[in-house]
């Protein structure tokens, strides 16, 4: 069979790296810079095997100065290198955040396109395993809301690779945001969803392209990274009791598939917005006000799920209150109705 | 006389058992949780969890200078410093337990712990403890009070900005203000001259015009000694300083890290220079009987195992206590003294 | 007149500094601290005449050190003082964000209550004179998304007085947005409406408490900090066509005042949010979010006026296409009806 | 031999004349604009306006021993900077009054200026370009070229922690970067003496392993003699430097300002201290002509007069263009080589 032989099965982890070395071994001008990814292989496997290939000058381990190096790769990035720099939590991206906004976010407008800024910044997300506020957020609003920077989320070992090709290939800055749960660690079970077949060739899947990963009639749910999986489980609930829901995965915050949302809520008449962030000022939000924007009367119903405006606490039951569930899914769908 | 009396040695010799008994202790609870393979959301304590057996001696040197009015903040490795302050132990191990009466009603977890009462804070971003230590620094000086504040941080630390400031500003306004670089050669799996070309973290201090030593080894006497000095020209107002130890990190840099970047004889090193049973040898030269020891040991595990007893009998928080505490005063709560007054539209 | 006696009127900057030094006066644990606050008094005069008053010790100029200084901020808040710390402008949080959200913020809440920290960070936002990328944020939205800070925001020199006294009264941390082009600064001109009547005694303006600046039956215009007095603006050449606005000034983002926003739409059918922030993931979609959350079949329309997802350019004829103008929000009241 | 040579004299001066003339007229321009009464946002330059009068030599005298490909990143005050290093002066006179011809398009204004074709940035943000700065130096050693590049920042940049960062990177991996700091003495109204404690900036080397060099007056030719050095050893592979030069602000921190907060001796000294009469002095000795220094003179003003004469003749930018040039690709234009494969919900 000739697709068992072009496609694996591969962790999302897996997946990301597959991409990540075809890019190095055909472009000299990619490296990889951040802490604990030569030895150590990504504290989330996300380097795993690189440097055994590419050795400690393209897969260089740094001081913990995050200013410094993501401003090293920015500034590496202009003069044309193509550079991968990676925050290990993105909770840490206050220590750094000026060089991520006023510099790789800003440069290319104000030189007015003079100037591009053609780099990757990688960043593990996400709760779900009691490691408290500082460890566990996600942050896609705080991101989106930035203008400058392309926004990537992927859900799946198949979404990882091609989106990882396109952010790498992309001129243009691009923040991928992996989620913790869904890498396939050995320390971190994922849920079944994330690991997929991965063709072996190399493929991009472009920016501003939501994904209907379940087709439906009754209801959009609208979601990304982690709970994509949780709203596909909600929907097999769903369909139990007799309700389809489509599931849509925005796969990128930046550019955002307006279409595909506007579409299927024009189709369904109802919205849920399902988000890992804070509540308010965020994704969810900004959903629901496009599609309000766009096709207002189309409108019937509006939920929104998402964590509600608390830092994340650490012990589970309260971590559990915070992260959407399935449940908490499959009751605002319900209310929808 | 000695600098450190026989009475601060076993103070300390106390604190440092106290301490890794209770890592040793918090270790089999986590890792049980795990079987049988390590999910790190599974068991009593989920999560990353940070042990600092190895550097017991830092912080009990240094710490016994302190009081309960001078503040603290440690790191992402807190417990051994937490311990030395006089941190609720009880309160303590039930948030790292996760559990309703922990420090932050289970909220913080491991890496957040704050005892206000011992004037004791932690957090788990490199070099994030630094700034507000100085603002405590800078708040005793204000208030013209004689506390003085430490900061405690890894050797990983001093390439981050926020420590880096913070040096600056704490000798600009001769802040009553001690760092503490605890060094155990890594910083996860990163060698120490992979990240920087200085011999060591305290010759940071010469680019700051601020004192900088260095104990070479995690020797609890000469520690309390260097820190002594330290802390009283921090308290005598004559500034801060920049201090080194060298500590060993006897273990990974978290449960479940497998270490495989660290060679095997770096961690039989680390095993092998042991700072609790060399002041065990101290104690003994100066005396201290073999029953005193043991009598302190016995203290210390007995009260490591209470500890741990009772955090595991509270009760876990309830969901709905997960939206509260975001502020003290949600919804501003300062009486609306706003008088009838219109400043726009209004007809005045 | 008694009235004469107990008020007069003030530029939004004195109005602060009024406040702010009544409660010098009647705290010793308040203390101001910041970058040119001292001698200069202040780079948009938020701090005239104070070091005069109090001396360096408690009006501290520090060195560029963002980081170390808000952080210092915390620290002297946690022990008990009530630090008043200023970022020149808003847009230079990056370089210290860490301290912003990740202790300032959260502590509290990580603490479970047992820690607070009371105190009040003030900035200077807002674009409108060329002042170019990094320069001209509000940035309003990324700050109300983060749980944790309370976000206020003046638009008059009344409202100025009163929310300060409240901030610094406040145990908890208080982010206090303050718009240049309202504060009445030699150099530069502001609006008619900013300067007001202020009492001369202490008062205190709750937070979360918006306020109707102008009351309509047709739409419901919600806003914030210059913006408001852009849409009062909007509102009488709409009255002058027959269109009766309803201006709602926000001077909180959190806490929202939910309940203003909501009964008004209700009122009105139509719902206009005009903000001088990016456009997505800010305050525009979590405002038309929380109606349609809230009272979706009331809401018969609705319109987002912001800056529509570029830096801030600029070039005056660049800056005035981005910034959202009286006539933009005329258009957009208009495309309402 | 002198290190400096007469054409390299003779270039700097035509910089530093070049740099100060551009500034007298920029300033002319500007508060013409700003009459009768002051108004930040009127006139044809609009926003801050940041003059480096005083500075001149600090840029001459640097960025002779650079090349195109040599990066540069410059400050919020850099004009001086980018004359020195050959940046299109039409261009970014365009770009000062906000024309649609300028280097960005009328979207950055004067402290965004880029001109890729000689590798010059500037910023706004203090010290924000010391990590860029480090970053082309890493790709030059990546690429195994000899470029440089040299970050420009103030004295009161030196307590922020993107400088001290980037100190310990480029140190750490022998980076070919010269950071130079120009000391005027002021941040805005802060004096230096009261924001640190070192005697002067090039001693934040020391606690970095790095040489630490300081020009104790804006001498264009110590500077150069000083600065050819670093550079050379930044281009043989040597590593890193830290310089400061002292500099004199003859200006208000930004147009505008009333300088209310500085001694009137202070204002005076820096006016009497003038770096350009020292170098035409300088090339007197030398033996240059009067002529020939009349000569270059002449060509600076009327490159300066050209310059804006041209730039005010540009058209306004559309208001339509502040939608572009977010992106350079916004809808990210990777040919979408997506195989047909559904890896969820497919059947395969
Ligand atoms: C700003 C920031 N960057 C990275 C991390 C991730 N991190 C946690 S601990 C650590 C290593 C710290 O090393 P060191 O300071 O030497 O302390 P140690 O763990 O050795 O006690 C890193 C990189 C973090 N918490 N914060
Ligand atoms: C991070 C940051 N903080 C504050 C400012 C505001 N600011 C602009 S210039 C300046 C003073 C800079 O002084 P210095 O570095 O000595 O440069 P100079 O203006 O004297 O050339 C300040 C505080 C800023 N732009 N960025
Ligand atoms: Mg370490
Ligand atoms: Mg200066």
């Amino acid at each position: 069979m000739a697709e068992s032989k072009s496609t694996r099965e591969l962790t999302m982890s897996r997946a990301m790296v597959s991409a990540i070395a075809h890019e190095m071994r055909e472009d000299s001008e990619v490296f990889y810079m951040g802490e604990d990814v030569a030895d150590y292989g990504g504290i989330f496997d996300s380097t795993q095997g690189l440097r055994e290939e590419f050795g400690y000058d393209r897969v260089m381990d740094v001081p913990i100065s995050e200013t410094a190096y993501l401003g090293a790769a920015v500034g590496a990035a202009q003069v044309g290198m193509r550079p991968i720099a990676e925050l290990m939590f993105v909770d840490f991206f206050g220590v750094a955040m000026d060089q991520i906004y006023n510099q790789m976010a800003k440069n290319t407008y104000m030189s007015g396109g003079n100037v591009s800024v053609p780099m990757v910044l990688t960043a593990a997300v996400g709760g779900t395993y009691n490691d408290a506020a500082q460890h566990s957020q996600t942050l896609y609003g705080t991101f989106a809301h930035v203008p400058g920077l392309k926004v990537v989320v992927p859900s799946t070992a198949y979404d990882a690779k091609g989106l990882m090709h396109n952010a790498i290939r992309d001129d243009d800055p691009v923040l991928y945001m992996f989620h913790k749960r869904l890498m396939g660690i050995g320390w971190m079970p994922a849920p079944e969803g994330p690991k997929t077949p991965v063709p072996e060739t190399e493929y991009t899947i472009p920016f501003g392209s939501a994904d209907v990963k379940r087709a439906g009639d009754d209801v959009t749910i609208v979601t990304l990274g982690l709970h994509v999986h949780r709203a596909l489980e909600a929907a097999e609930t769903l369909a139990d009791e007799g309700m389809s829901a489509e599931v849509i995965d925005l796969r990128s915050l930046v550019p955002l598939d307006t279409d595909t949302i506007v579409e299927s809520v024009e189709k369904t008449g109802s919205l849920v917005v399902v988000d890992e962030d804070y509540r308010s000022f965020g994704v969810t939000g900004e959903i629901v006000a496009t599609v309000a924007d766009e096709s207002l009367g189309a409108l019937e119903s509006v939920e929104r799920v998402a964590v509600p405006d608390v830092p994340i606490p650490y012990s589970r039951p309260l971590e559990d209150e915070v992260i959407p569930s399935t449940k908490d899914i499959v009751s605002a769908v319900q209310r929808t109705q | 006389m000695p600098l450190v009396s026989e009475q601060t040695m076993e103070e300390m010799f106390e604190n440092m058992v106290t301490a890794r008994h209770y890592e040793e202790r918090l270790q089999e609870e986590y890792l049980e949780g795990k079987q049988p393979a390590f999910d790190i959301s599974a068991g009593p304590i989920p999560g990353e969890l940070h042990l600092a057996a190895g550097h017991e001696a830092a912080a009990a040197g240094v710490v016994q200078h302190l009081r309960d009015d001078d503040v603290v903040t440690a790191t992402h490795r807190p417990h051994h410093v937490a311990i030395a302050k006089g941190v609720d132990l009880e309160r303590m191990t039930a948030e790292i337990f996760g559990r309703e009466t922990g420090l932050g009603k289970g909220k913080g977890g491991h890496m957040h712990l704050f005892d206000p009462d011992v004037n004791f804070a932690c957090s788990g971003i490199i070099a994030e403890g630094c700034p507000p230590a100085v603002g405590a620094g800078l708040a005793a000086k204000k208030r013209n009070t004689d506390s003085v504040a430490v900061s405690f941080l890894g050797e990983g630390a001093i390439d981050q900005g926020a420590f880096l400031e913070s040096l600056n500003f704490a000798a600009v306004f001769d802040l009553p203000v001690v760092f503490v670089i605890e060094d155990n050669d890594w910083a996860i799996s990163m060698p120490k001259e992979r990240v920087t070309d200085v011999e060591n973290g305290s010759k940071r201090a010469d680019g700051f015009e601020m004192p900088g030593v260095r104990v070479d080894c995690d020797d609890a006497i000469e520690i309390a000694e260097v820190a002594g000095e330290a802390i009283g020209r921090a308290r005598d107002r004559n500034g801060p300083t920049l201090m080194e130890v060298q500590v060993h990190r006897r273990m990974g840099h978290f449960m479940g890290d497998p270490e495989t970047y660290r060679p095997e004889a770096d961690q039989e090193a680390a095993a092998d220079r042991d700072s609790i049973e060399r002041l065990e040898a101290d104690l003994r030269d100066a005396g201290v009987t073999d029953d005193r020891i043991e009598e302190i040991r016995t203290a210390a595990h007995d009260r490591v195992e209470e500890a741990i007893e009772w955090a595991k009998e509270q009760p876990q928080p309830e969901a709905d206590a997960a939206h509260e505490d975001v502020f003290v005063n949600p919804m501003n709560g300062v009486t609306d003294s706003e008088p009838d007054f219109e400043a726009i539209g209004g007809d005045d």
